[in-house]
């Protein structure tokens, strides 16, 4: 565990040190940035200017562009957060702690993003902002998960000690929530009125397919930045958190 | 721009909040960045027992 | 250590006192008197109603029998401190947020909550959450109340539990200094306490009811 | 008058910080509102039909359970015995509680209305008259909460002793709550639920001091 | 073996000894039923519409708000430190304190179902079928929130965080528990809630002793 | 006093142990050996991380940095007692249901309950509700727990805390036979503890963290 006893240094001990983990990322925090605003002026441009409008949604179809992004989100945020807890419980990497705690909150606005963009979508094809359909609603349900984790990150006094604890309810939530999917399909096939119109989506064409995938990149380059960027802080929460205390202990005897 | 047609108010609104919603998350990780370097900075300074070098853990 | 009177003439007095649990009868016919400067001890083994007895004249628990009195009160205030085993300290507030609490509640009276702090040895942690002090801290924490608002009487149950040798010096030095100033005090405990002036100490000796 | 400012502070404080008391409080009321869907099916004029009877029900459900965090850990740590002997008199002390504990849990119910208004697919003109019978009517829920609170505090584990001796005491609130929703007499309905608020909150901080202070230990 | 029915016979003496726990927990299932039609009118059809699952969700808030006192009791008195230490392995503790729970909170609420039924207009044939549906949901309901409630169980003030944690996941065990009253396809729904159950009983206390044995202190 | 040896050989060792809270170290680099029938005492003032390094060493604690070991013992069976701060001792269970339920849960290898409490002096309040009982009184029912079931290590946070005199002696007597068995024992506290035999005790000074 000690680095001391190490005598060379291979990533992944690298990476398990909190201050290294922050001194070896941190250069490639501004190559992402320029990347990601890069993929978002090219994404708007190609959004806004360079985009049929779609047969059957019309102009609508361009909500797909900021809708889709988030949507994937969602679900990739969980994952991340689901392998940084095998982390936190398998190997005990403090890093993936810090991983797992950062990418909660991220999580949460994506998903609550999806839901926002696909709602004012909906309005206009559906004629309501809301509809109890099975993809919409175990999104929702997402979103109530994600907002658990981070009610239940800020109801631990110590944050230290709240991450093996979390990493546990984490995984249990990443083997339920297949099931949920499942069950609320099932729930909202057996009831929903077939005048939801779903586009799923076969064969759009190439432009529309290049502006989502050009938007898609951009939003999930975003992510990485922001998480990268909340784990640094992160980290260094807990050394002020450790220092505070150590200070109100009385500081030098 | 190119014409939105009668939707426009959607497309835009989800444009704006989308946009609102990560400028916010921006802001506040930077905030959030900022305001915890400079206390911990602070409390550095303060810390009689500091002679390690930046980032190794005790 | 200012010996100045402080508190205004005050005699407790308690006579064919008897106090229980749920109608059990645990010590009768208590009797005792009490004037400024002075304390009271209340020793017995475990389980002889000490705890009991102190939270019956807190006025929490209501006596069986008897009568307990203090002449001389104003009616007005609030004259007795009671300090329980129970320590009253809330996780969440730092140290000093949760002893200024107390002061303004009660009336800032007393000394300043930073140098009460400093008296009971806690100075240097004010800004600890309160919820992080050891058993022995919080033990000093819930002594700083009885500082930071002037009260003449205090009721102590183990008020050196969980403390350090230095810790009893404190009790002995918060009493003598409470004492002096004119206060009264009744402590249960099952450790020595010596004052400066012994004759300011009586002692009542529970016993385990037949 | 600096003891209330003060144990207003300390209820703030101790509510506010890091606990994400108000959070949870906020998702509970849009869980409940939430799996109400899962439960009756997702047919939108029923959903709407229910809607603000659903609503009425998660706040009260919402409120009823903050309930325990108003006296019971000052009870356990010891406070609650403290608090009987300082110098403010005691139903000053709950009447200070009382209104922080509307503030973090009602005005938070408050703010997350519309989601569970467009979840439940309400129309425009009930949410706003759904908005003000909430804003008239959780006052009153706060303060016969704060009444059984105050009775079961010396209950050890309490926890929902409290809720299921103030349901039915309130059920008056919500009746008129949903009523000024929903009943062709809504006037009326608001004007009761608002005399009830007034009523119960002028009265609940004497009632539950008496409580308090005659429960041995 | 013996160390496994003692730690039975300890909880269920807990829990039916003087405390009225079983009967506040019953009172609460039938008040969250008995106040749906206040909230949403006494109309019979409508009521009989949403009865199996205004049930469902009464069953479910019952069951998740009861989980305060499966772990939290034991932490605060320094209990659990001691259970970890047991020679009975901590899992065995956690299931036989999920078996308590079920049996003093899920089969009450089975036998109160039926003045339920009444209350809300409930036809003979749903009736029969919600009483399977919660027999077998409810040990699913139990599993989950004893795994919600070890993660929450050294929070102080933990309160709801162990409900809202849990609702969500608990989803598919409502839908499917209303789904095999309800829908035309209700042998699939019972078969899956079965299922659901099994699954969750078998690694609930696992997962459970795991997240209350990383806990610290 | 039976002097027989009852536990197998038991060597416990520390070394560079550093342990804390939160990430702080409380008290760094400390190392002892503790054989049959020697016990170690923690002493330092309020807040040094006496409860921390017991906690610690009864594994509830992650340590910081070093390495604590039993050589000899037997891996399938726990072999260490915790007695801390709180009494684990549950309302509505009488006094002898409760010590029984431990008994049972950690197997009833040692004393029988009743045994058990008649040792510890609450022969006569088994029917009790272990609700009732008072601070020292609950104390003892905690010491009784380690009499219950035999297990050869014993970390003891205050264990005098709350007792009369008469439980002082109890405790010294529950120590000396305990050692006397083979048995070790860690014990922090503020209280003079003396043994029959006083080379038995170790005593581990722990410094306020520089
Ligand atoms: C609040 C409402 C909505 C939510 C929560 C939602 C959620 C989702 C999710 C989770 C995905 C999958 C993303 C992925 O895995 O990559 C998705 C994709 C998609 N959604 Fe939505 N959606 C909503 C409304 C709508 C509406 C109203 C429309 C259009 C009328 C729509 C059109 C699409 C399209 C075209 C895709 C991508 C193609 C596909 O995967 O089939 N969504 N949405
Ligand atoms: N709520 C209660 N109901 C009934 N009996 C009680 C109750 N609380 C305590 N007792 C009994 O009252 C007796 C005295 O308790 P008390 O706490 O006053 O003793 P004490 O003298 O303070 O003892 P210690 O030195 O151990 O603190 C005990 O024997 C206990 O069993
Ligand atoms: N959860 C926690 N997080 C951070 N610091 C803590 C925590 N618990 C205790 N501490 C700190 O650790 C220090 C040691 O606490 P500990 O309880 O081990 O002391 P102790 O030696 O047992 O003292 P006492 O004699 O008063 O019982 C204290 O200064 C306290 O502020
Ligand atoms: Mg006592
Ligand atoms: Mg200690």
């Amino acid at each position: 565990m000690t680095p001391d006893t190490e005598p060379r240094l291979n990533w992944w001990n690298r990476m398990a040190n909190p201050g290294q983990f922050v001194a070896w990322t941190t250069p490639l925090l501004w190559p992402l940035v320029i990347l990601t605003a890069v993929l978002f002026v090219l994404g708007f441009w190609f959004a806004f200017f360079n985009s049929p409008e779609d047969y059957q949604m019309g102009d609508t179809v361009r909500i797909m562009y900021v809708h889709v992004p988030n949507a994937w989100l969602s679900q990739f945020v969980y994952a991340i957060m689901s392998v940084s807890a095998l982390g936190t419980l398998v190997w005990r990497h403090p890093m993936a702690d810090v991983s797992m705690k950062a990418a909660a909150p991220l999580g949460a606005l994506f998903t609550a993003l999806a839901l926002f963009t696909g709602a004012l979508w909906g309005r206009p094809t559906w004629g309501t902002f809301w509809e109890w359909d099975g993809r919409m609603t175990s999104t929702l349900v997402l979103l109530l998960i994600y907002l658990g984790l981070v009610a239940l990150w800020r109801a631990f006094d110590d944050q230290l000690r709240a991450a093996r604890v979390i990493a546990v309810f984490t995984l249990v939530g990443a083997i339920n929530i297949p099931i949920i999917k499942f069950s609320v399909d099932w729930w909202s096939t057996l009831h929903q009125p077939a005048s939801v119109f779903r586009p799923d989506g076969p064969r759009m064409p190439m432009s529309i397919l290049v502006p989502l995938f050009v938007m898609f990149f951009a939003f999930t380059f975003l992510f990485l930045v922001l998480h990268l960027k909340a784990m640094h802080t992160e980290v260094k929460r807990r050394r002020v958190m450790t220092l505070k205390r150590r200070l109100a202990q009385g500081g030098p005897a | 721009m190119i014409d939105l047609g009668p939707h426009a108010v959607f497309i835009i609104w989800a444009y704006i909040g989308v946009m609102l919603g990560i400028a916010g998350l921006i802001a506040w990780t930077l905030f959030d960045a900022r305001r915890t370097a400079s206390e911990l900075s602070r409390l550095e300074a303060r810390d009689p027992r500091r002679q390690r070098p930046a980032g190794t853990t005790p | 250590m200012t010996d100045r009177q402080v508190f205004s003439p005050l005699r407790l007095s308690a006579s064919g006192l008897s106090c229980g649990r749920g109608g059990i009868a645990l010590s009768t016919d208590i009797g005792f008197e009490l004037a400024n400067g002075h304390a009271l001890l209340l020793r017995g083994p475990n389980g002889t109603g000490k705890t009991t007895l102190l939270l019956t004249l807190a006025g929490v628990i209501a006596p069986l029998a008897g009568s307990f009195a203090a002449e001389g009160a104003d009616p007005d205030t609030r004259w007795l401190h009671y300090c329980g085993h129970r320590n009253a300290i809330k996780a969440r507030l730092t140290v000093l947020e949760d002893l200024s609490f107390w002061a303004e509640i009660n009336g800032p009276t007393g000394m300043a909550p930073r140098e009460a702090l400093a008296e009971v040895g806690l100075g240097t942690l004010d800004g600890l959450d309160a919820g992080f002090l050891s058993a022995g801290q919080s033990r000093r924490l819930a002594l700083a109340r009885l500082l930071v608002s002037l009260r003449p009487v205090w009721l102590l149950d183990e008020p050196t539990a969980a403390l350090d040798t230095e810790g009893h010096a404190l009790v002995t030095r918060l009493l003598d200094r409470h004492l002096g100033m004119g206060g009264l005090a009744i402590a249960a405990t099952h450790d020595p306490i010596t004052l400066s002036d012994p004759t300011r100490l009586g002692v009542l000796q529970l016993e385990r009811a037949p | 008058m600096s003891g209330f400012a003060a144990m207003l502070r300390r209820e703030l404080r101790l509510s506010l910080r890091g606990g994400g008391d108000v959070l949870t409080l906020v998702l509970f009321f849009i869980i409940v509102g939430a799996i109400v869907p899962f439960a009756v099916g997702p047919d939108r004029t029923l959903l709407a039909a229910i809607a603000p009877g659903i609503v009425w029900i998660a706040a009260f459900l919402a409120m009823l359970l903050g309930l325990e965090r108003l006296f019971r850990p000052d009870h356990e740590d010891g406070a609650l015995v403290l608090l009987r002997q300082a110098e403010l008199p005691l139903s000053a002390i709950v009447a200070a509680k009382l209104i922080v504990h509307w503030l973090v849990s009602a005005v938070p119910l408050l703010l997350a209305t519309p989601v569970l208004a467009v979840l439940l697919a309400m129309d425009l003109d009930s949410f706003g008259r759904t908005m003000i019978s909430l804003a008239l009517g959780t006052p009153a829920l706060a303060a016969f909460g704060a009444i059984g609170a105050a009775v079961t505090v010396s209950i050890r584990r309490g926890g929902l002793i409290a809720p299921i001796l103030i349901a039915p005491l309130s059920i008056p609130v919500l009746i008129f709550g949903v009523g000024s929703i929903t009943s062709p007499q809504s006037g009326a309905a608001t004007l009761f639920l608002a005399a009830l608020s007034l009523m119960a909150v002028a009265l609940a901080p004497f009632a539950a001091a008496l409580a308090i202070s005659s429960a041995e230990d």
